[in-house]
C-alpha cells in the first residue's frame, strides 16, 4: 500500500464522509419532502462517489477498482430514477395519501 | 421480436445489419460488464456466453436498438460535464444544508424538451435528475416539471445546454 | 474498547432501533418501512460476521423481493386498519412484553455461556471440499454434505407456488398470476425496466457462478434474477405465464426434480443417494445449481405474483 | 431405540429410508409437471408403491436389528446428514401408509379432476406431500431435516385447511400458519444452540454428547414448546378447531389423524432419544398436566358442540392429550427415564387415533355429504339413512374409547402398567376417564343417529359406497390394532395384553359406555334422545350444574383460543419447561 | 466486548421484540412482521454461533450459513404465502381480522333437554 | 489505515441512523420511502469500506446486489399507486 494511496484514500474517503453528513443535515433541516429529496440524491450519491474514489488505491486489481466504479454507476442510475419516481408521487401528493 | 417497444419513432430505417452491428455492440458491453466482475477464466466461458446472450437477448426485447449514430467524442464530454454536474450537485446541497440560514428559494420551473417522447426523454430527465438543484417531478402540457432547490438559479439555461450536449453525444442524426 | 467494537455498537443501535421501530409504530404502513430498512440493515451484520453467502441472500431477499411483497401488501391493506384497531390492553401488554423479554434473556443467558472452545465442523468442511471440486465451503453444505436439506427446501418453495395458486377462484385457476400491470411505456418505471434487467442477468448469473468458489449461489442469483422478472412484469413490459403452462411448470420442477434425479442416480449407480461420483462432482452441482436458479427465479417471482386471476382462453 | 454407539455405515435396507421420502415427493413434482388432468393418476400410481416400500420397511426393520441407517451422500454425521429408522419409526411409517391411501380412496371421487380443476389438483399434491413430509419426519436423523420435514407439513397442510375458500377456513389457515410459523422458530432457536453447544445436529451424537447445562436445557424448552404448538396441545390449540372442522372431510381425516402426529413424534424423539431423560420429571409432569387438561377441556367442549365436525375436532384436542401422558409415566419417580411400556402405550395411542380418527372425520363427511349439515341435533334417523357411516363412526368411536382388542385398549394397558410400575396411581384416573370421556360423545352421536327421525330423511347427495368402505377399513383397522405383533417393534413388557375376549374386555366395553351416557346426559346442552323424562327430573338440578360447568369450560376456552392469550400461554409454557427442567437438573 | 457478544446481544433483543409484537399486535401482516422479525433473530444467533466456530481459515462455520440460507427461504416462502392467504382473506371477507373463531352456531342457547 | 476506515464505516452508519430518524418520521409515505435509497447509498459505502477492513472482497457483491436492488422498494411504493400513476405526464399531452 502506497503512502500516496492512503492520503488519498484518507482525503477521499472523509470528503465521502462529509457529504454525507451533509445529506443527513439536509434530510434533518430541510423543510419538505421534495428538498428532502434533493439532499438525499445528491448528497449521497457524491459521497458514495468519494467513497468509492478513495477506495480505489486499496483494491487489489484493476478489476477491482472497475468493479466499485461499476456499483457506483448502478447506484447513481437506481438514485436518478427512484427519485423521479418519488418525486413525482410526492408532487402528486403521494399515493393513497 | 415482439418485444414492447420504445423507440416507436427512431425504428424507422434500421436495417438488418444495423441490427446485428447494434446486438453485437451490446453484447461487448455485457461481456465488459462480466469480465469487470468475474474477471477473465478460461474454465468461465460457458457461463460468461449463457450471461451475455441472455442479457442481450433480453436488452434487445425490451429495448428496441434506435438508427441513430453515436459520437465517441460527445459521449466522453458528456461523462465529464455529468461527472462536473453531480459534483457541483452535491456541492451545492451540502452548502445550503450546512448553511445556518438554509437559504432554500424552492419552486417549480416547467422545461419546454424538444426531446420526444420515450427513452430518449426519460435519459434526459435521469441525467438532469442529477444537476444541481433539479429533479424532475413528472411533466406538464409537454413540458418537463422541474423542482428546484432554488428558483433564482440559471436553471433552464443549464438544462438547455445538458440537452444540447445529450443529443450531440447520443441522438445526433 | 476498540474501534472495531464502536462500529459494531453502532451498527447494532442501528438494527435494535429499526427493529423497536417496526414493532412499535402505530401505522402499518411505517412499520413495513421500517422492516425493510431493518433488513438491508441485517445484511451489514451478516458482513460483520463474516457470513458473505448469507449476507447475499438477505440483500437480495431483504432488500428487493421482501420489500416488494410486504409493501405490496401494507399499500393495499391500509384501508383496514381501522376496522382491525383492536390493540390488547395494558395488561396484556404488560404481560406480554415480560414474557418475551423473559425469553430474550433466556436466549441472551445461553448464547453468553456458550463453551469457550466452539465446535465447528469448518475443518471437517475444509477436508472434504476436494470431493466436490467447489472451493465454496458454504455450497458444499448445501448441495454436497446437507443436500437434501436444500433438495426438500425446494419442494418447501414448490408447495408455496401450489398453496398460493389454490387461493385463486375456480375460474381463474391456470389463468396469468396476479393482476395485469399497466405502466407508460414512456414513464421511469418502464425505462428502468429496459435498462437494469439486463445488467441484473449477467450479475444473476454471476453470483450463481462465483458461489462455486466465492460466496454466491443459486438462490441468491435466482433472487436477483426474480426482481429483474418482476421488474418487467410490473413495469407492463411482459406479462406473467399462465400456472397452466407445461413450459412454466417444467421450469418450476426443473431444480429439485434434477436434484432428485441425480441423487437417484447416486443411488443405483454410486455411493449413495445424494453421492456424486467425484471425477463429475464439479459439473454435476453446477448444472443442479444452474437448473436451480431457473426454478427459484420463476418460484419466487410468482409466489409475489400471487394467484391466478385472469383465466386464459383455452 | 435408536442405537446406543453411532452408526458410522449404512445398513442393508436403509435404501428404503430414502425412498420413503423420495417417492411421495417424486410424485409431486411429476403431478406438478404433468398438469391437472394427470394429478390423480400419478397419486394412485404413487400409493401402491409407497405401501410396498413402508411394507419392505416394517419387514427389513427386525432383520437389521431394529434399526435402520442411511448415510446420505455417503457423508457420515456430524458433517453429513443421516437417516434413522427404529421401531417408533416403522410404525409411524406404516400407520401413514395405511391412513393415506385410505383417505385417497375416500377422496377419489369427490376430488376428481373435472373442469374446476382447483381443488383436486391441489388435494392430491398436498396429500402426497404429506406423505412425503410425515416420513420425512419419521426417518429424519438430523434436527435441522426435521425443521423442513415440518416446514414442508406445514406448507402442505395449510392450504389444505382453505380449499374451498370461504373466508372462515381462509381465517383459520392464516392463524394455522402464523402460529405453526411461530411454533417453528422456537424450534429453531433450539436447534440454533443446540449446535453451538454440541457442533453435531444429528439425533445420535446428540444424544452422546447432550448433558444437562443450562443452554441445552433452555434449549429444550423452546424446542418442546414450539412442537407442542403445532402439535396444539392444550392450551395452544387456538388454530386446530376451525382449521380441522373447515377443511374437507377428507382433509380433515389428515390433518386429525396424522399431521399433528408428525411435531409430537419430534418431541418424542426429543425427549427419549436427544435429551434422553435430561428434561426430567418435572418438565414432564407438565406436559402430563397439560394434557390432562386436555383431555377434560376438549372433552367437555366437544360435548357442548353443535356441529358433528366440530365435535371431533374437539375431540382430537382431547386425544392429543392423552398422548402426552406418556411423559410422565416414562419417568420413574427418582426421576430416571424408563423407556418402554408408557413409551410404547402413546406410540401406540397415537397409531388407534389416526386410523380412528381419520375414520371419524370420513363417516362426518359421508353424513355431510347425505344430509347437507352435520348438526348432531338433526341427525336424527340417520343410521338408517346412512348405515355404513353411522357404524363407521361408532366402530372408531369403539376403538378410541379403549375396548379390546383395539390399539387403544392395548396402550392403555401398558399405560396403567406404567403408572403402576413408577408409582404414579394419580394418572391412572386420567387414563380411566379419557376412554369414558370419549365413550361420552360418541354415545351422544350415536343416540341421535339411532333414534326415530322427526320427519323422513331425504338425502341430498349420495356418497359412493367405496368411500364408505374405506372409512370403515381404517375403522376395523383401529379395532384391530391390539392384535398385531407389535414386540419386535415397540417395546412391550410381557404380559401387558388382557385378553381380547372375556368378562375383562366386556367390562372394558361396558363400563365406558355407561359412564360416558351419563356424561353425555350431563353435560350436551342440546337436546337428545337419551334421558327418560322421570330420570330427567330426579337429576335437574345436578344437570344444571354441570352444564354450568360446561360453560364455564367453554368460556374459558373462548378466552384461551384468542391469539394474545394463546401466544403468551406459549411463551408462559416455554418458561414453565425451562425453569423445572433447570431446576430438576 | 465481542462482536459475537454483541451481536448475540442484538439477536436476543430482535427474538423478543418480535415475539412482543406477535403477541401484542391485532394485524395479521404486523404479526408477519414480527414474526421476520423473530426469524432473523434466530438466523442471527446462529450467525453468532457459526462465527464463534470461525476456523481452518474460514471466518465463519459454513454449516451454521447453509442453514441460514435455508432458514431464509423457508421463512419467505412462508411470508410470501401468508400474504397471499391475507390478501385473499382481504378480497373475501373485505377485514384481515383473525378475532373472530370458529363459527359455532348458537352460542349460549343452552336449551333444556328432554 | 484500517482504524480510519472502520471509524469511517461507523460515522456513515450514524449518519444513516440520523436520516432514517428524520425520514421514517414522515410526514408522508414518500418521505418514509426514501429510507431504502438512504440504505442504499449509506449501506453500499459502508459495504464497501467493510469489505477493504476486513479483507473480504466478497462485501463488495453485497454492495452489488444491494446497488441493484435497493431501487425495488421503492418501485413497491411507487406501484400500489399506480391507477394514478399509468401515464406520466398526467395533465395534458
Amino acid at each position: 500500500m502506497s503512502y500516496a494511496g492512503d492520503i488519498v484514500t484518507i482525503a477521499s474517503v472523509s470528503a465521502g464522509a462529509f457529504f454525507f453528513l451533509a445529506g443527513t443535515v439536509g434530510l434533518l433541516r430541510f423543510p419538505d419532502t421534495l428538498t428532502r429529496l434533493h439532499a438525499l440524491t445528491k448528497a449521497d450519491n457524491l459521497g458514495l462517489g468519494f467513497v468509492v474514489l478513495g477506495l480505489l488505491p486499496q483494491a487489489a486489481s484493476l478489476r477491482d477498482g472497475l468493479k466499485l466504479i461499476s456499483i457506483w454507476l448502478l447506484a447513481l442510475l437506481a438514485g436518478a430514477t427512484v427519485s423521479q419516481l418519488i418525486a413525482r408521487s410526492a408532487r402528486q401528493g403521494g399515493p393513497a395519501r | 421480436m415482439t418485444g414492447p417497444s420504445g423507440d416507436q419513432d427512431a425504428r424507422a430505417g434500421i436495417t438488418n445489419v444495423g441490427m446485428w452491428s447494434r446486438a453485437v455492440s451490446r453484447a461487448a458491453m455485457f461481456l465488459c460488464l462480466w469480465l469487470v466482475l468475474a474477471g477473465a477464466r478460461p474454465a468461465d466461458i460457458p457461463a460468461a456466453a449463457a450471461a451475455v446472450v441472455a442479457a442481450t437477448w433480453a436488452s434487445l426485447y425490451l429495448l428496441k436498438p434506435s438508427a441513430s449514430r453515436r459520437s465517441p467524442v460527445a459521449i466522453a464530454r458528456l461523462a465529464v460535464l455529468f461527472l462536473y454536474h453531480s459534483i457541483v450537485a452535491g456541492w451545492d446541497v451540502a452548502r445550503r444544508a450546512l448553511d445556518p440560514r438554509l437559504p432554500l428559494h424552492p419552486g417549480f420551473v416547467a422545461y419546454p424538451t424538444r426531446l420526444p417522447h420515450g427513452v430518449r426523454r426519460n435519459v434526459f430527465t435521469t441525467l438532469t435528475s442529477l444537476l444541481p438543484g433539479t429533479v424532475p417531478t413528472g411533466e406538464r402540457n409537454g413540458h418537463i416539471l422541474y423542482h428546484c432547490l432554488d428558483v433564482d438559479q440559471p436553471v433552464l439555461a443549464d438544462l438547455a445546454a445538458e440537452e444540447a450536449a445529450l443529443v450531440r453525444a447520443l441522438y445526433n442524426e | 474498547m476498540s474501534i472495531t467494537t464502536v462500529f459494531e455498537s453502532v451498527l447494532a443501535a442501528l438494527v435494535l432501533g429499526l427493529a423497536l421501530w417496526t414493532i412499535a409504530v402505530r401505522e402499518t404502513y411505517s412499520a413495513t418501512v421500517g422492516f425493510v430498512a431493518y433488513g438491508l440493515m441485517v445484511a451489514l451484520i451478516w458482513v460483520g460476521l463474516d457470513a458473505i453467502d448469507v449476507a447475499l441472500t438477505e440483500a437480495a431477499i431483504g432488500g428487493g423481493l421482501g420489500g416488494i411483497v410486504l409493501l405490496g401488501a401494507a399499500a393495499r391493506l391500509r384501508d383496514t386498519e381501522s376496522t382491525a384497531a383492536e390493540t390488547p390492553n395494558r395488561m396484556v401488554r404488560l404481560g406480554a412484553a415480560a414474557l418475551s423479554a423473559a425469553i430474550a434473556a433466556a436466549l441472551a443467558i445461553a448464547i453468553l455461556l456458550l463453551p469457550d472452545a466452539a465446535p465447528t465442523l469448518a475443518p471437517a468442511a475444509v477436508a472434504n471440499a476436494a470431493a466436490t471440486g467447489l472451493a465454496n465451503p458454504v455450497t458444499n453444505v448445501l448441495m454436497a454434505f446437507r443436500g437434501m436439506d436444500t433438495a426438500l427446501e425446494k419442494v418447501v418453495l414448490l408447495l408455496a407456488i401450489v398453496g398460493v395458486w389454490s387461493l385463486a377462484s375456480d375460474q381463474a385457476w391456470g389463468g396469468r398470476p396476479g393482476p395485469h400491470h399497466e405502466a407508460d411505456p414512456n414513464g421511469v418505471l418502464a425505462f428502468l425496466a429496459r435498462l437494469l434487467p439486463p445488467v441484473g442477468i449477467v450479475i444473476g448469473v454471476y453470483i450463481l457462478w462465483t458461489g462455486a468458489d466465492h460466496p454466491g449461489g443459486a438462490f441468491q442469483g435466482g433472487a436477483v434474477l426474480a426482481s429483474m422478472w418482476l421488474l418487467v412484469i410490473m413495469a407492463g413490459l411482459a406479462d406473467t405465464p399462465p400456472a397452466s403452462s407445461r413450459r412454466l411448470r417444467l421450469v418450476l420442477v426443473a431444480g429439485p426434480g434434477l436434484f432428485f434425479l441425480v441423487g437417484l442416480g447416486g443411488l443405483c449407480f454410486g455411493a449413495a443417494f445424494l453421492a456424486y461420483p467425484i471425477a463429475h462432482a464439479k459439473p454435476l452441482i453446477l448444472g443442479i445449481e444452474t437448473a436451480m436458479l431457473l426454478t427459484i427465479a420463476a418460484t419466487l417471482a410468482l409466489l409475489l405474483a400471487g394467484a391466478p386471476e385472469r383465466s386464459v382462453p383455452r | 431405540m435408536l442405537p446406543p454407539a453411532p452408526m458410522s455405515a449404512t445398513t442393508a435396507g436403509g435404501f428404503l429410508l430414502v425412498l420413503s421420502i423420495v417417492l411421495p415427493v417424486a410424485g409431486v413434482l411429476l403431478a406438478f409437471a404433468l398438469g391437472d388432468r394427470y394429478v390423480r393418476l400419478v397419486a394412485f400410481t404413487i400409493m401402491p408403491l409407497g405401501l410396498a416400500i413402508a411394507a419392505a420397511l416394517v419387514l427389513a426393520l427386525p432383520r437389521g436389528g431394529g434399526h435402520l441407517v442411511y448415510l446420505l451422500g455417503a457423508w457420515p454425521p456430524p458433517l453429513g446428514v443421516a437417516l434413522h429408522a427404529d421401531g417408533l419409526s416403522a410404525v409411524m411409517i406404516a400407520a401413514t401408509a395405511v391412513v393415506i391411501p385410505a383417505v385417497a380412496v375416500y377422496a377419489a371421487p369427490e376430488f376428481r379432476p373435472a373442469a374446476a380443476a382447483r381443488a383436486p389438483a391441489a388435494f392430491w399434491m398436498l396429500l402426497l406431500a404429506i406423505w412425503g413430509a410425515l416420513n420425512a419426519i419419521f426417518v429424519g436423523g438430523d434436527l435441522f431435516t426435521l425443521y423442513v420435514a415440518l416446514e414442508l407439513l406445514t406448507f402442505a397442510t395449510v392450504p389444505l385447511v382453505s380449499l374451498d375458500g370461504r373466508a372462515e377456513t381462509l381465517q383459520a389457515a392464516l392463524r394455522y400458519l402464523l402460529f405453526a410459523l411461530l411454533g417453528s422458530v422456537l424450534y429453531l432457536a433450539g436447534t440454533a444452540l443446540l449446535y453451538g453447544l454440541y457442533g453435531a445436529l444429528d439425533i445420535v451424537l446428540l444424544s452422546r454428547r447432550a448433558d444437562a447445562q443450562l443452554g441445552t436445557l433452555i434449549a429444550a424448552a423452546l424446542m418442546t414448546t414450539g412442537l407442542l404448538a403445532k402439535t396444539a396441545l392444550f392450551p395452544l390449540h387456538l388454530w386446530l378447531p376451525p382449521a380441522h372442522a373447515g377443511a374437507p372431510a377428507a382433509a380433515s381425516a389428515i390433518l386429525s389423524g396424522l399431521v399433528v402426529k408428525g411435531s409430537l413424534f419430534i418431541v418424542i424423539r426429543l425427549w427419549f432419544d436427544v435429551m434422553r431423560g435430561l428434561p426430567g420429571f418435572a418438565a414432564a409432569h407438565v406436559l402430563g398436566a397439560l394434557g390432562a387438561t386436555a383431555i377434560i377441556f376438549g372433552s367437555v367442549v366437544a360435548l357442548r358442540q353443535e356441529r358433528l365436525k366440530l365435535l371431533i375436532a374437539y375431540s382430537t384436542l382431547a386425544q392429543i392429550g392423552y398422548l402426552f401422558l406418556m411423559f410422565p409415566l416414562a419417568f420413574d419417580v427418582s426421576g430416571d427415564l424408563k423407556r418402554g411400556g408408557a413409551l410404547a402405550g402413546g406410540v401406540l395411542q397415537a397409531i388407534s387415533h389416526a386410523t380412528a380418527k381419520a375414520a371419524m372425520f370420513m363417516a362426518a363427511g359421508s353424513i355431510y355429504a347425505g344430509l347437507g349439515h352435520d348438526r348432531i341435533t338433526g341427525l336424527n334417523g340417520v343410521a338408517r339413512a346412512q348405515p355404513l357411516s353411522v357404524l363407521t363412526f361408532a366402530l372408531g368411536g369403539v376403538a378410541l374409547m379403549g375396548v379390546p382388542p383395539s390399539g387403544a385398549s392395548l396402550a392403555k394397558d401398558l399405560l396403567l402398567q406404567a403408572a403402576a410400575e413408577t408409582e404414579q396411581w394419580w394418572w391412572t384416573i386420567l387414563l380411566q376417564a379419557g376412554g369414558v370421556l370419549t365413550a361420552a360423545y360418541v354415545v351422544l352421536v350415536l343416540a341421535h343417529a339411532l333414534a326415530p327421525p322427526d320427519k323422513p330423511i331425504a338425502l341430498r347427495g349420495a356418497v359412493p359406497r367405496i368411500c364408505d368402505l374405506a372409512a370403515l377399513v381404517l375403522a376395523l383397522c383401529s379395532l384391530l390394532l391390539g392384535l398385531m405383533p407389535w414386540a419386535s417393534y415397540l417395546p412391550i413388557p410381557q404380559g401387558g395384553m388382557s385378553n381380547p375376549l372375556g368378562i375383562d374386555a366386556l367390562s372394558k366395553l361396558l363400563l365406558p359406555v355407561l359412564g360416558g351416557t351419563v356424561l353425555a346426559i350431563l353435560l350436551s346442552p342440546w337436546p337428545h334422545p337419551l334421558a327418560l323424562n322421570a330420570v330427567e327430573r330426579m337429576i335437574a338440578p345436578l344437570r344444571r350444574a354441570c352444564l354450568g360447568f360446561g360453560r364455564l369450560v367453554e368460556a374459558v376456552d373462548d378466552v384461551l383460543r384468542q391469539w394474545p392469550a394463546a401466544s403468551m400461554s406459549l411463551l408462559l409454557v416455554a418458561l414453565l419447561l425451562g425453569t423445572l427442567m433447570f431446576a430438576g437438573a | 466486548m465481542s462482536a459475537v457478544t454483541v451481536f448475540g446481544l442484538t439477536a436476543a433483543a430482535a427474538v423478543g421484540l418480535g415475539l412482543y409484537g406477535l403477541i401484542t399486535n391485532p394485524q395479521p401482516l404486523r404479526k408477519l412482521l414480527a414474526f421476520n422479525l423473530l426469524g432473523s433473530g434466530v438466523f442471527l444467533l446462529f450467525g453468532i454461533i457459526g462465527r464463534r466456530g470461525a476456523a481452518a481459515g474460514f471466518g465463519n462455520d459454513p454449516v451454521p450459513q447453509a442453514l441460514v440460507i435455508t432458514g431464509i427461504v423457508v421463512a419467505f416462502a412462508a411470508t410470501a404465502l401468508a400474504i397471499a392467504l391475507l390478501l385473499r382473506l382481504f378480497r373475501t371477507a373485505g377485514s384481515t381480522t383473525l378475532r373472530s373463531d370458529a363459527p359455532r352456531m348458537g352460542r349460549g342457547a343452552d336449551a333444556p333437554g328432554g | 489505515m484500517s482504524d480510519f476506515l472502520t471509524a469511517s464505516v461507523g460515522f456513515i452508519l450514524a449518519m444513516l441512523a440520523l436520516g432514517l430518524v428524520s425520514i421514517l418520521r414522515g410526514p408522508g409515505d414518500a418521505d418514509r420511502m426514501m429510507s431504502a435509497q438512504l440504505i442504499g447509498t449509506g449501506g453500499i459505502a459502508a459495504l464497501l469500506l467493510l469489505g477493504t477492513v476486513t479483507g473480504v472482497p466478497a462485501a463488495v457483491d453485497v454492495a452489488l446486489i444491494l446497488a441493484l436492488l435497493a431501487t425495488f422498494a421503492s418501485i413497491a411504493f411507487v406501484k400500489k399507486g399506480l391507477s394514478r400513476l399509468e401515464v406520466d405526464s398526467t395533465d395534458g399531452t
